[in-house]
């Protein structure tokens, strides 16, 4: 291959990236595209110190944000996709959670991430928007004294749903879909309804290579989001 | 036998040796001390409540970890040295798996045995017992990543001691527990204290199996490794700050360890 | 009273060893290789026996066939072991306290002090064992064998690296002790003076087995067999056949010609070996009238070698067979010198009829 | 001395700890393999190209880490237990440093030192050198996080070896280097062994250091850990199923290792 | 060659030490901890002295002055430590080869079996040290030392361990190899017989210095103080003043009354100590008459003791001055029985004057 480009991309995308790459691999015989997966921070962090990333997709705008106010991307990051906070149970349900006010009752184990990842901001944004609209004081120290752990990603929150170790946690549709049946979804009020967006942008090392840019267009592109759809994302909207 | 000669060519390849090898640690980690001093704020973060809070929980959790290592792995690693016994390979070599998995894996492991359904965690369950999720899990999560290391030492050193030495013991009206407390363990004192440093270290540094199996919760939870994990989401900077108070704690206590660990095999 | 029984295979070796020691002072005196070490490992309890039975005092330590196998640590016992094994770790004195864990403070440090003396290391006390000597590192090992003042006591080779002085007060030491405490003591050396001057009692073992054992001078003077004559350093045996015996004389026919023996009966065989220790062999000067009717022989000397303040000479025969040994006679400076050895090598020797023991094999 | 007698009484209470720590690391270890093997597909893992990749990325940076480990912390642990050195102690503690830290700070003191900024890394960066993010960059962070283990065990080792017996060697004509070799070395064997498995156990089960600092590319430098924790992304079973490869090939590495060692200690 | 005069302190032992060693075996004989071990190690290097100056054929390896310090595995010396130290890892076979890294494989193998057989110890060869008895280590210890066949020779009490007849042979093949290849040999012993048997020349090392050394028989004829007379088992040891001197006898007068002694020459105090072993004085029958003239004495027997095959008896003289000295005798067993010593108290003693020995301090 006489073209390679570098994608770093969150942990999230990982099935759906590895089609995409695949695919756009088939469409441009002479490209290669590498896969590197790791958190959001990670990647930051990664790329703040050189690291070879010619494409960055991050599952969470602050962080894309942060990259690009420190001059390393090519270009400001688009939004290509987005996911969907959910509350999630274990198949079982063992504390017969059926409504997100449920979270509150007392002994029911919740958890949740921590405040300064998207997946704990988003479910404490949820958590309050209901309370405001609902007038529910308390709501909210209620739901987060039954909190026994606060994860600094998504997966730790669904790998610990799918362990049945606890009862209820805010997660993405994503995790829900990939579990393969041992997550549940409650369905949110439409009130606390939040999406998540993805943003992607080719950085500074990548600026010069027409397959970098070429990538970030076909994951825009129809077939892109559609793969993308099948593992439970939304359209940007 | 007093004071034996050494070539000055020899001297050099060990130091050279050593000196790549101190380069290699130091070099990275003050450069991130460095950092963090530069764009940190160490000062702040020695006094902030999520620092320190972390760090007594650390100090605490960590300690009870090495002890119970300590009591609990000195006779399984004084047994392994000295007794066979069928399948003491397997027994030995199941002992150091934790080492191979990954924290967070390992974390899994425990979550599935110590959890609502888990083999140990169902019957606790049903008799109102928690494990996971509080701050006795951190202990043990701690203790299944590090208790290998004090093992595999302490192993080491009670195979080196001279067992004539603990037949003349007995010849000498001794016990077992006698020869054992009195003659066993202090020769063996420098791969047991090695055993136990490297043991404490490695509790105090643990992150993934805690959060996996105590989760993070501030002030129950949350180790120093998971404060800084945390704080790494927002600002590395501030992340490396708690760091330095973690490294600046852990040079401390190693030194008096190690300090105080020699002057015991002194007095003893 | 320690009496040990046993059995067993270690490695190649195969030891087969009956001991039986009273309230005295046994040594158990074999060359290197011989057993002995191990003989005192089984009695201590560090070596199990495959078979037999050990009893110390009338308490059956062990027995095979019982089940019976009572660990080091509860059998009573002192043991001082060959190499010493100072614990390197602790200090001399805490060496010689190690076994005191049962005995008051003040008590313990006085009888540590009072050991440490009685075996010229007080002055030592607080060194650690790789501060000090061979011969003092065993000094000590020794008081710490008997501090505790054990009723059986093993000690193996406990003098081998002290002097001859240091060697005295110990042996004088250990005999008081041994008669005030009314101690059963095993002590193994390789070392033939050393078994003449400190046992009550002897036994002799040799490749696994105890060859002869009993009264010190019993065994020295009348070896049972011709190994133990040769272990217990008679120089001149020589095979015989009994060709008559009257009173308590007995007559041998030898490569040498006919030698007069003094033995209480006709041995059981008529084929015989006749030992006869180098210094009981008497020199005379073949030009002066006899006044010995029996054992006189011509001799010609035909090497010798000085030794401290005696010399030895090999003699052969004259009128031997051919293929008959030569012998070898000690002669202590000053006869030597009065008789003016040098000066000649015919020679007479005369054998007094007593100093010949008889073996019957 | 050949075969002392034990109390039945303090077997038992050795057995009865060995058998709570077995327990302690067994049952979760075993849970983990049940549950894997009933909700995950572990014959698919055993052959998928995700685990079979990573298992030979994984075998070979961690046999290179262990290699350097060995090489280079072998004079440094005997530097450390034979010569004094002025500042010895720090230089001790400093080693163990990177046990304390989390693995992603180890990662990030890793990245910032060979980053393309960093002290060493620009140097290198400027003669076209690239450190992070290769297999190299696996080697490094692994030997990083497991290098202390190695040289504290080797130190406690060199520390127990008898003296006299290299003094004897050097007048029997014996170089200082032929003494270390022939004496030295084979005397400490059981604590060198023993420090080698741990490093080698730990380097294979490095997951922080490896993702922050050499990232997480299949096939370059993706190793075993990276793909489980990866896998957990999607599936915490098809995650346990890859685990679950790691822990046989850990625990046959294991055991190969220590019957090798065994019978290079006989042999030797 | 061998010439060490060095200087050191170790903990609060002072070491101060002046040998010389040609080719040939040196004893050095001292009490246990008089610094022997020390001495040796110095030699060897193991022990970096203060001060001082070492030689060795010719070659200085150490010397403070110009800060020569040459390590031990470049000083071309075999040293049989104490403690035989065998590597514990390696099989008795190994442990001879070790020295002999340089040495072709076939050849080596030879080597060490015939430096084993030497010793007896080859059919251990393939067993580790854990599993030999202590006098087969010291064999091999020393069968490691002298495979090297190294020029300078230092042994630290290297039959302590064994019993007479292994070491008769390994004297005779040490002396044989000391010939064969011109070695220069250092062996200590505390053993007395052991140092009159085997060396050519003696050093007497005490506290730390070397009280005497020479040609074996010099040193034990005339010893040149008190102290080393008494170390060389000298029983006797009488103050006295020096009366007068004709030709070759001094006279001195003694709490015994006047001695008369061979001197070369009148010492140069008159304050002296006469040394006489017990050996040499001779017991007589008081009723008849005495074919000596000088130094006669009437006595009586105060103690006796037997050992081995000699009886010492313990005299007082009848005419000796209040608080004046006992001597000690020693009598073979053959004139005891002649003489029928039991049967009486008193008896008359000769003491040749060529076996007062005069030592002026
Ligand atoms: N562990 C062992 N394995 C095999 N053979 C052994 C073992 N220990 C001793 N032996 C052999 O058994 C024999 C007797 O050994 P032991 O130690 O009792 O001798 P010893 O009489 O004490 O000799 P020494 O006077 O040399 O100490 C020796 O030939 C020795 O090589
Ligand atoms: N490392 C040391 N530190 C302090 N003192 C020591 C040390 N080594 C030896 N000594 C002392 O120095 C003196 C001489 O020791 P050395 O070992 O030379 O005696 P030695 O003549 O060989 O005696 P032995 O016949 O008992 O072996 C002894 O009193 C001993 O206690
Ligand atoms: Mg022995
Ligand atoms: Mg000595």
């Amino acid at each position: 291959h006489d073209d390679e480009i570098t994608v770093y991309a969150a942990v999230s995308l990982r099935d759906a990236f590895t089609e995409i790459a695949r695919e756009f691999e088939e469409t441009r015989s002479n490209t290669r595209v590498v896969l590197n997966f790791a958190g959001s921070q990670v990647l930051r962090a990664q790329i703040e110190r050189g690291a070879p990333a010619d494409v960055v997709a991050t599952a969470d705008d602050v962080q894309a944000r942060q990259l690009e106010a420190a001059g390393l991307l090519a270009a400001s990051p688009r939004t290509f996709v987005e996911n969907a906070l959910v509350l999630a149970v274990p198949a079982d349900n063992p504390a017969g959670i059926a409504h997100l006010t449920d979270l509150a009752a007392p002994d029911v184990r919740v958890v949740m991430g921590i405040a300064d990842v998207p997946v704990g901001r988003y479910a404490r944004a949820a958590l309050e928007r209901y309370a405001a609209v609902n007038g529910r004081d308390g709501f909210v120290g209620a739901v987060l004294d039954n909190v026994v752990s606060f994860e600094t990603n998504a997966r730790l929150v669904a790998a610990k749903l799918e362990l049945g170790v606890v009862d209820a946690g805010f997660v993405y549709r994503t995790d829900v879909l990939a579990s393969d049946g041992a997550l549940v979804e409650i369905a949110l009020p439409p009130q606390a309804a939040i999406a998540a967006p993805y943003p992607i942008a080719v950085t500074k090392r990548g600026a010069g290579r027409e397959a970098a840019s070429a990538f970030v267009d076909f994951v825009h592109s129809p077939v892109g989001q559609r793969m993308l759809a099948s593992h439970g994302f939304r359209p940007a909207g | 036998m007093r004071r034996a000669q050494s070539l000055t060519w020899n001297r050099l390849a060990l130091a050279a040796s050593a000196a790549i090898l101190v380069a290699f640690i130091g070099i990275p980690v003050g450069a991130l001390i460095a950092r963090g001093f530069i764009e940190g704020d160490v000062l702040a973060a020695f006094r902030s409540p999520v620092a320190t809070t972390a760090l007594w929980l650390s100090l605490a959790t960590s300690a009870i970890a090495v002890a119970v290592a300590v009591v609990l792995g000195t006779p399984a690693a004084y047994l392994l040295a000295r007794h066979a016994f069928p399948g003491r390979s397997i027994v030995d070599t199941l002992i150091d798996l934790p080492v191979v998995l990954p924290p967070v894996v390992g974390g899994l492991a425990l979550l599935v045995a110590f959890g609502r359904h888990g083999v140990i965690g169902g019957p606790l369950d049903a008799a109102g017992v928690d494990v996971a999720f509080t701050t006795g899990a951190v202990v043990l999560a701690q203790l299944f990543v590090a208790v290998p290391f004090y093992i595999r030492a302490a192993r080491a050193g009670f195979e080196g001691v001279d067992r004539r030495l603990e037949a003349v013991s007995a010849t000498l009206g001794a016990s077992g527990w006698r020869t054992f407390r009195r003659v066993t363990v202090p020769l063996a004192l420098p791969s047991l204290i090695g055993g136990a440093v490297m043991c404490w270290a490695r509790a105090l540094g643990e992150f993934g199996a805690t959060i996996m199996f105590a989760g993070n919760v501030f002030g129950r939870t949350q180790t120093m490794p998971l404060a800084i994990l945390e704080a790494i989401e927002t600002d590395v900077d501030a992340a490396l700050a708690i760091a330095i108070v973690l490294i600046v704690l852990a040079f401390a206590g190693l030194l008096v360890f190690k300090a105080l660990a020699r002057l015991g095999g002194r007095v003893l | 009273m320690i009496r040990a029984d046993i059995r067993t295979t270690v490695g190649s070796f195969d030891l087969a060893v009956d001991l039986a020691v009273d309230r005295e002072i046994t040594v158990l005196y074999g060359h290197s290789g011989a057993g002995k070490t191990l003989t005192l490992e089984a009695i201590a309890g560090l070596l199990t026996p495959r078979q037999g039975r050990i009893t110390l005092h009338d308490r059956v330590v062990f027995d095979s066939s019982a089940g019976v196998n009572v660990p080091p640590q509860r059998r009573d016992l002192g043991y001082l072991v060959q190499s010493y094994a100072l614990f390197p770790h602790l200090t001399v004195a805490q060496n010689i306290a190690y076994g005191l864990g049962h005995v008051r403070r003040s008590e313990r440090r006085e009888r540590v002090e009072s050991f440490a003396r009685m075996f010229g290391v007080d002055d030592l006390l607080r060194r650690r064992p790789a501060r000090i000597s061979g011969g003092q590192a065993q000094r000590v090992a020794l008081a710490r064998a008997l501090v505790r003042e054990p009723r059986v006591l093993l000690l193996d080779e406990p003098f081998a690296a002290v002097d001859s002085s240091n060697r005295r007060t110990m042996r004088r030491k250990l005999r008081q002790l041994a008669q005030r405490l009314d101690l059963s003591v095993v002590m193994v050396t390789h070392d033939l003076t050393e078994a003449y001057n400190v046992g009550d009692r002897l036994a002799v073992i040799d490749r696994g087995r105890v060859l002869q054992a009993g009264p010190r001078d019993e065994v020295f003077r009348r070896p049972a067999t011709a190994r133990a004559a040769e272990l217990l350093g008679v120089q001149n045996i020589l095979p015989g056949r009994v060709v008559g015996s009257d009173g308590d004389r007995v007559r041998v026919a030898t490569g040498l010609g006919m030698v007069a023996a003094r033995a209480e009966s006709r041995p059981a065989t008529d084929h015989v070996r006749l030992a006869v220790r180098a210094e009981q062999i008497i020199l005379e000067r073949p030009d002066r009238p006899s006044t010995h009717r029996e054992n006189r022989f011509q001799v010609t000397i035909i090497d010798e070698a000085a030794f401290g303040f005696s010399h030895t000479l090999v003699v052969r025969v004259d009128d031997a067979a051919s293929g008959a040994p030569t012998l070898e006679i000690d002669v202590p400076a000053h006869p030597y010198q009065v008789l003016n050895v040098p000066a000649r090598r015919d020679w007479r020797i005369h054998i007094p009829p007593e100093a010949v023991h008889v073996i019957g094999e």
